[in-house]
């Protein structure tokens, strides 16, 4: 039944409930997203106009090597943290969640520590640790390999290394997620596994395991957005060297628009980030929602 | 043989939950432990299940001493009161899940399976998740992965309680029906007496640790050992009146209650002394409506079509609920007198214990 | 009273120096106060600059390196000086090093900074390496070292005297590789750009032989690996290195420590040795420099303070050169203060022989040639890229960047 | 239990500790460095166990820097930022959640597909948005485009979804409107997600490091991340000053974390949808 | 007055759930819809509190139109399934909620949730959080709250439902009392029969959306209109036997069953024409075994002590409930006879009208 002045006063109710999101959303982030589309599309500097060149900056990435590079580095970081993150934050999970009393909340919360640290409080901490003359872990390094590295300076290197501070930064997170995992997998389930002649390997592969998947597939398509994302670590330890062998389409954006003052070109090279990480997201909702409906 | 525990005990920390146990099920029985909750049923099952280790005793399974027994390794299969299926796998392979770790040949395993399923009538399900599939469902799946195990003891915690009402009667007759058919011993814990009455070969009624009492249920209903077990068997339960021992002899004696001060006579085996303080027990389906008897007021009547409780006050406010069949008449605000046969009545000293 | 927001790159020895001196500043003057932020030296600095002034977010005044003037130029980021200023600011143009002030200058001869200071590298030494060798005359000053077989004698022995990295400098990063290599390319009458072309003709070679030299520093285990700035510093600091070549700017550190007596061991620092066919050496100046911002243009009474603080600055720049550089503000250099400075004194001559950074848009700190220094120098140096191939990157990333 | 699994078990406790001990290292280390003068941590024996207890770098770190100015500004931002995040993402969450009216279902959609858009592909654009607004080097400019955090709606409609409906029809039937609802009973009932979402998105935003980096200027609008980088001592040996850096920096978000632990990691575990 | 349905329908989307219902409820009636789940009790009960539109008819309460009243206006109060207590606030601040919203007075406010209290026994829990009483004490907060507001008309959707059994009984007793005290209109919602025959003055038996009879819990449960209402009705259910009218007169009727093909005499009023396909429908309570009755197999005897529930089987399989009390022989796996006296057994036709 029609009741106009009920639905109008409830829409209005409605409307001012949603408008101080939906306001800044359309200013910060519609807005913006719609400009830098636009820019992609003029030789624009940092500030200021430019000229419409129409595809002229997406012909030109294809023939910058080091967009190339800076694309093949991300993909390599991924390669490098998504994996070893995943499998070390189960293996602490699986080694915090089996711990009793005080020593559960403490252990966790040495793992857990680093990630709520600034990212420049880590690099700092991870450059002095490294630092070639004088790095408390360089005689280590020494004694493994030989000599000591100038880790951040040498090409082969650097990048594991940025992925190993990452992984022992952000670890701390994947780790809570795991054991929120573990914790809800009701301890009849490993009772009934027991009733059922399960040993603990086998408990872990066809009980704890199944069940974590979940959990599993949200820390790896988590963390493959995030590490895309890829900027901090890079500019704070080693701003894409040496020679471009840590270069990431990040660090590149910032570079030509802010050090270039190339505004038009940075835009479409963010473009390309912009449509890589949709790209996934939308995999990894899919996944997700797939995983939930089953 | 079946299942006996010996002189069995529990403590969590300094809390003792069970205080020395002795029990015996003989092989196919049907055992029923009920009490309040908190007396120690569950407890007292995962120690048998051996999901808890005993502080003290022996348990022996079959002849076996089993105590220090792997929970696999003890021929008893579990049905949780959640469940806990399997999530991810399908009700099939739920109910394969043991015969596979236990490396059953493939078909040794469908033929298991595919039997139990249609013992519970699963096999059209069998290929569905247990997410997708009713309350009734998951819980007959629960019972096929204990079956297909073929145990020597299958144990139920409180198997039904997160059914809803309708749907618990229905596997309690199922539950009734399986028994029979497999002949296993089976431990059921539960606190709802009504599936203990009609489920039970025997009944081990629990309280605080101890076994009160046990045997079959029409005993337990009957002829209760103290005042527990017979307010906690029957419902609606048994009404008390205090009293003293008024006279007597001759197989009876003469009760005069505290309210009201009629005197109940009850038949009567021991020795007890004039002026002792007891309590009687009457169930509501023995006191009848007479004119001479104790006086009370009836202040509601509930209808059910056959069969009508009368909730009666006492004079001094307390309740007592007497069953009526086929009660058409409206007694409401009414005054009657309450009275029972003597051979109906309980007596129960100060302590509860029944005086017979 | 005025607020003028001054920035800096400036940290360590001068910056402590630099830090004085504006709190004397603002001591001495009670309508102006100057508010300094010191930023992170090279990329970091520029690229704020940069972008601050654009949006009009910049510094009322600013250090800035007389090398990347050119590069400033072409984007448009520093406010022409002009005599008026100079004036207010009780200067004149003739104050300065000419030499400075063509640097400072636009093509048309518009000032764009006024200088404060010529700085270069100089070769530091740790006696006690040296003690009982040819290397030590009687006084306890470095003497010998008139060829690269000379130095590279001097550092053998010095690894056979247990000093782990005998030459330090930041072999890890932009600055100190470019310094040393400019400064080689320079003592062997090299060119880095010439007519628009990088590197044409025989500067080629030279510059490969610069490379080379350093490179074979490296493979003699001279040099150390990868240092980055403070590792080099502190690698001379605590006597593991017993030669250092850096800027002068260190001086203050160093005379500190030995006050402080931290410093275990006696110092000297004299100018870089001809190592290859002639004195040169790379140098380069701080100027005081006033950023262009449209988006917030500067009132006439905050331009009147800036220039106060620019003259004072240059007129009390004796203090400045306790920091180890030489005052670009001629009366300063002539004072007899100056000319008594320790250890100044004993590097002055190398004002004559400052070999500065090509005027080009392409040079200068922060600038492609820093770019090179570190993508394609560094790299050389630790073996990663021949010495050939490097050449053939560095022709070709400058020269594309020149393009 | 038999000993075998007794002692596999201690050895498993053993290799967590000894796992915990390596990931705590650096932290330990900066402790350590930080507490010596500067000579010692460069002399060649200095060992891996603290030997001095030297506040002067701390103090240094302190007083010498503007680290009470960043401290200043990372404060405010964040809580500006936070209840900000927190109130109008309630509220719009509330609204999608309870209400209906024209265009619900498209902004949810915006609202999960916003959940996919890199910030940080927009830095460019927000950057000149935020200079033709004049916001360079304010508060506002570095809280303004880090307001949009959809995972707050996200969880909120979520748990808005699961408070019965029942609860609603009985503040209805007891005469009141949504905004009673909301701030009244949904909001109260909420609380523990509220505090959840407001820890995350402190931390969130005492962390950020990209966009404050890029929008301020000046030291005297620097956070602590930014800061604490951005302001080194180029020229000079101070590593011992550069971990008390460090470490100051740190520390209040550390600190809070190690008084609140439980909620923290509560918080994360909700925030990310993992526990209800 | 009380609450008057004129033609009320709903439909959500396509699908019709509330078919033009029209009911009137005298002022102070309590009056219950039960009725399987699903057949729109609680879309009735929710449409009368105004928070589902109506999709037609008209809802008058004490005389006056609400149907497009504001749910606050109607001057009703719901207590609902699960209490919907505010968790955040005291026993107290829920109940004063309601009032401090409409701005009332301090004082007010505070003697109305005392004697809200008062009568509901929570005195003493008033400073109480919800999560610190138990289930019976927050389902009487949630009737506090009703209260307080005074409304003219109760709403109760399923209040018992998730109360466990003893409490549930206990709780219902309290329910009628309270009407009896308040005296004002109750409208409730079940899908347990025994709440309904106890505590309705009426019975509205809905299914799919239709009222299929209306009247006092006796009168549905002793003269149902059609088949569907004698078997829901009453528990256990009544069981039912097909039939064909074989013979009859004099106010009697002869139904040869199909199963087993035994003839059943029932009373009878109305015509039935033989041959005719009919249904008989006799109560547990009513049958009566006997060596000349319908021969049947009892499967299974569930013994409660006082009554007990026999499982009867028919030669088709088809199970049939018979009530006995104070039962104490073993019957299992006897054969026995049924019987019932004609007055006891209901005949309905092939659409399920009873015919009388
Ligand atoms: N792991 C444990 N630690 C400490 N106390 C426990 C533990 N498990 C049970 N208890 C205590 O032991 C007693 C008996 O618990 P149990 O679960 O056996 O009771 P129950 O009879 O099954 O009750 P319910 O009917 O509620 O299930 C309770 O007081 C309980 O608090
Ligand atoms: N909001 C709705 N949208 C669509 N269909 C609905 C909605 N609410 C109820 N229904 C449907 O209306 C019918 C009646 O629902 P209602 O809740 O009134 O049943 P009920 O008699 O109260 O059942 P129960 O005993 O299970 O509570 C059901 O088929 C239900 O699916
Ligand atoms: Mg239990
Ligand atoms: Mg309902």
């Amino acid at each position: 039944m029609a009741r106009p002045n009920k639905t109008l006063r409830r829409n209005l109710i409605a409307l001012s409930l949603v408008a101080p999101f939906t306001l800044t959303f359309l200013l910060v982030f519609a807005w913006p997203t719609f400009k830098v589309i636009q820019l992609s599309l003029t030789d624009a500097p940092l500030i200021g106009d430019g000229t419409w060149v129409g595809l002229q900056n997406y012909r030109e990435l294809l023939d910058d090597r080091i967009f190339w590079v800076a694309l093949k580095n991300n993909g390599y970081f991924l390669v490098l943290t998504i994996v070893p993150t995943t499998v070390l934050a189960l293996l602490i999970a699986l080694a915090v969640n089996r711990l009793r009393g005080w020593m559960q909340p403490f252990i966790l919360a040495i793992f857990f520590l680093p990630y709520i640290l600034p990212v420049s409080v880590v690099t700092l901490v991870w450059q002095w640790m490294l630092d070639f003359q004088f790095g408390v872990l360089q005689p280590m390094i020494e004694a493994i390999f030989g000599k000591r590295t100038a880790v951040f300076r040498d090409p082969t290197w650097v990048m594991p290394v940025i992925a190993l501070v990452t992984i022992w930064w952000t670890n701390g997170f994947n780790v809570l997620l795991f054991l929120a995992g573990l914790r809800n997998i009701p301890t009849e389930l490993y009772e009934a596994a027991a009733l059922d002649g399960a040993t603990p390997r086998q408990r872990f592969w066809r009980v704890t395991w199944p069940l974590l998947w979940p959990v599993t597939a949200l820390v790896l398509t988590l963390q493959l957005i995030l590490q895309l994302k890829l900027f901090d670590q890079v500019y704070l330890l080693s701003q894409g060297g040496p020679f471009n062998t840590s270069q990431v389409l990040l660090l590149l954006v910032y570079n030509e628009a802010f050090q270039q003052n190339n505004g038009g070109y940075a835009s479409a090279i963010a473009m390309v980030l912009f449509v890589i990480i949709l790209v996934v997201s939308v995999m990894q909702f899919q996944l997700l929602r797939i995983g939930r409906h089953r | 043989m079946g299942v006996s525990l010996k002189n069995v005990k529990k403590s969590f920390g300094a809390v003792d939950v069970i205080h020395d146990v002795s029990i015996e099920i003989p092989k196919g029985d049907f055992a029923v432990f009920v009490g309040p909750s908190g007396c120690g049923k569950s407890t007292l099952l995962r120690m048998i299940a051996g999901l808890e280790e005993t502080s003290g005793g022996r348990i022996e399974i079959d002849g076996k001493d089993v105590t220090d027994e792997e929970p696999a390794d003890r021929g008893v299969a579990m049905v949780f009161q959640n469940y806990a299926l399997y999530p991810h796998l399908t009700v099939y392979d739920n109910m394969a899940f043991s015969l596979r770790l236990a490396k059953a040949k493939k078909e040794e395993i469908r033929e298991k399976v595919a039997e139990a399923a249609r013992i519970l009538q699963l096999t059209e399900h069998l290929a569905k998740r247990p997410a997708k599939l009713s309350g009734g469902q998951r819980q007959r799946v629960a019972i096929g992965r204990a079956i297909v195990r073929q145990p020597s003891v299958f144990l139920f915690d409180e198997p039904l309680s997160n059914l809803d009402a309708e749907l618990r009667v229905q596997m309690r007759l199922e539950l009734a029906r399986l028994h029979r058919q497999i002949g296993a011993t089976m431990i059921y814990v539960t606190h709802d007496q009504v599936e203990a009455m009609t489920l039970a070969d025997d009944i081990f009624v629990l309280k605080d640790g101890w076994v009160q009492q046990a045997g079959s249920p029409l005993k337990l209903y009957d002829d209760p050992d103290n005042r527990f077990v017979g307010g906690f068997i029957g419902s609606p339960a048994m009404n008390f009146f205090a009293g003293e021992v008024s006279g007597g002899g001759g197989g009876r004696m003469e009760v005069r209650t505290e309210v009201g001060g009629k005197v109940f006579t009850a038949a009567r085996r021991g020795e007890v002394s004039s002026g002792q303080k007891v309590t009687l027990g009457i169930r509501p389906e023995h006191l009848k409506l007479s004119e001479e008897g104790l006086r009370a007021k009836v202040d509601m009547v509930e209808q059910l079509g056959g069969v009508s409780y009368l909730h009666v006050k006492l004079e001094d406010g307390s309740n007592v609920v007497v069953e009526r069949h086929g009660l058409r008449e409206a007694l409401e605000g009414q005054t009657v007198g309450l009275a029972a046969d003597p051979d109906d009545i309980l007596v129960f000293d100060q302590e509860g214990r029944r005086l017979r | 009273q005025t607020e003028v927001v001054w920035w800096d790159f400036l940290g360590g020895g001068d910056g402590v120096r630099m830090k004085a001196l504006i709190e004397r500043f603002n001591e001495e003057h009670d309508d102006i106060q100057i508010t300094g932020t010191t930023l992170e030296w090279g990329v970091p600095f520029y690229t704020k600059v940069r972008t601050s002034a654009a949006v009009g977010e910049g510094p009322d005044i600013m250090t800035y390196h007389l090398s990347r003037v050119p590069l400033a130029l072409e984007e448009g980021v520093l406010s022409p000086i002009t005599d008026e200023d100079l004036e207010m600011a009780g200067l004149s143009g003739d104050d300065f090093f000419d030499s400075a002030v063509s640097a400072a200058s636009g093509p048309d001869g518009t000032l764009y900074a006024v200088p404060f200071d010529i700085h270069s590298i100089v070769l530091y030494y740790n006696k006690s390496y040296l003690e009982g060798t040819e290397f030590l005359d009687e006084d306890g000053n470095l003497t010998g070292i008139d060829s690269l077989d000379d130095f590279n004698r001097a550092l053998q022995h010095a690894a056979d005297n247990g000093s782990t990295d005998p030459l330090s400098f930041q072999t890890g990063g932009p600055g100190g590789v470019w310094r040393v290599f400019y400064t080689l390319l320079g003592q062997q009458g090299g060119e880095m750009i010439v007519d628009g072309e990088v590197l044409p003709g025989d500067n080629a070679e030279k510059a490969a032989t610069a490379l080379q030299v350093m490179r074979d520093w490296r493979d003699a285990g001279f040099i150390p690996e990868q240092a980055e700035y403070p590792a080099s510093v502190a690698l001379f600091t605590s006597g593991q290195s017993a030669f250092h070549m850096n800027g002068v700017w260190e001086v203050p550190t160093l005379v500190d420590m030995e006050a402080n007596g931290t410093l275990g061991f006696e110092w000297g620092a004299v100018q870089v040795p001809v190592l290859m066919d002639q004195e040169a050496t790379w140098a380069d100046s701080h100027a005081l420099a006033i950023p262009n911002q449209p988006a917030a243009p500067m009132s006439d009474e905050k331009r009147e303070a800036v220039m106060t603080v620019i003259g004072w600055m240059s007129q009390n720049s004796i203090s400045w050169a306790s920091a180890g550089h030489i005052p670009a503000y001629v009366p300063t250099t002539e004072s007899a203060e100056y000319q008594g400075m320790e250890p100044n004194a004993t590097y002055a001559s190398l004002a004559q022989s400052a070999f500065f950074d090509p005027r080009s848009e392409i040079a200068g700190v922060a600038s492609p040639a820093y770019d090179v220094a570190l993508n394609v120098m560094v790299p050389q140096i630790h073996g990663f890229f021949d010495t050939d191939e490097a050449l053939e990157q560095i022709r070709d990333e400058l020269g594309r960047a020149l393009r | 239990m038999s000993t075998t699994r007794r002692i596999e078990n201690a050895l498993l406790t053993l290799l967590t500790l000894v796992g915990a001990a390596i990931w705590f290292f650096p932290l330990y280390w900066a402790g350590v460095t930080s507490l010596r003068t500067e000579d010692r941590v460069v002399s060649a024996d200095a060992g891996l166990l603290p030997d001095q207890f030297n506040l002067s770098s701390i103090s240094d770190a302190l007083f010498n820097t503007r680290m009470l100015t960043w401290y200043w500004n990372s404060v405010g931002t964040s809580l500006i930022l936070t209840v900000i995040v927190i109130v109008s993402g309630m509220m719009c969450a509330y609204a999608i959640s309870q209400m209906r009216f024209p265009g619900r279902r498209l902004l949810y959609g915006i609202v999960l597909a916003s959940f996919m858009i890199p910030a940080q592909a927009l830095v460019v654009s927000q950057f000149i948005l935020m200079f033709q607004m004049g916001l360079i080097n304010t508060w506002a400019g570095i809280i303004l485009p880090q307001l949009i955090v959809p995972v707050v709606i996200i969880v909120y409609k979520q748990f808005f979804d699961s408070v019965p409906k029942e609860m609603r029809e009985a503040v209805l039937l007891d005469g009141g409107g949504e905004y009673a609802l909301l701030f009244r009973v949904y909001l109260p009932l909420n609380w523990g997600i509220t505090t959840a979402l407001a820890i995350v998105t402190f931390i969130g935003a005492w962390n950020s490091f990209f966009w404050p980096f890029l929008v301020v200027t000046t030291e005297a609008k620097m956070t602590i991340p930014v800061g604490i980088t951005q302001v080194s001592d180029a020229f000079g040996v101070y590593y011992a000053r550069l971990m008390s850096v460090a470490l100051l920096g740190a520390m209040p978000v550390a600190v809070a974390y190690l008084l609140f632990q439980r909620r923290v990691t509560e918080a994360v575990m909700i925030s990310s949808g993992v526990k209800g």
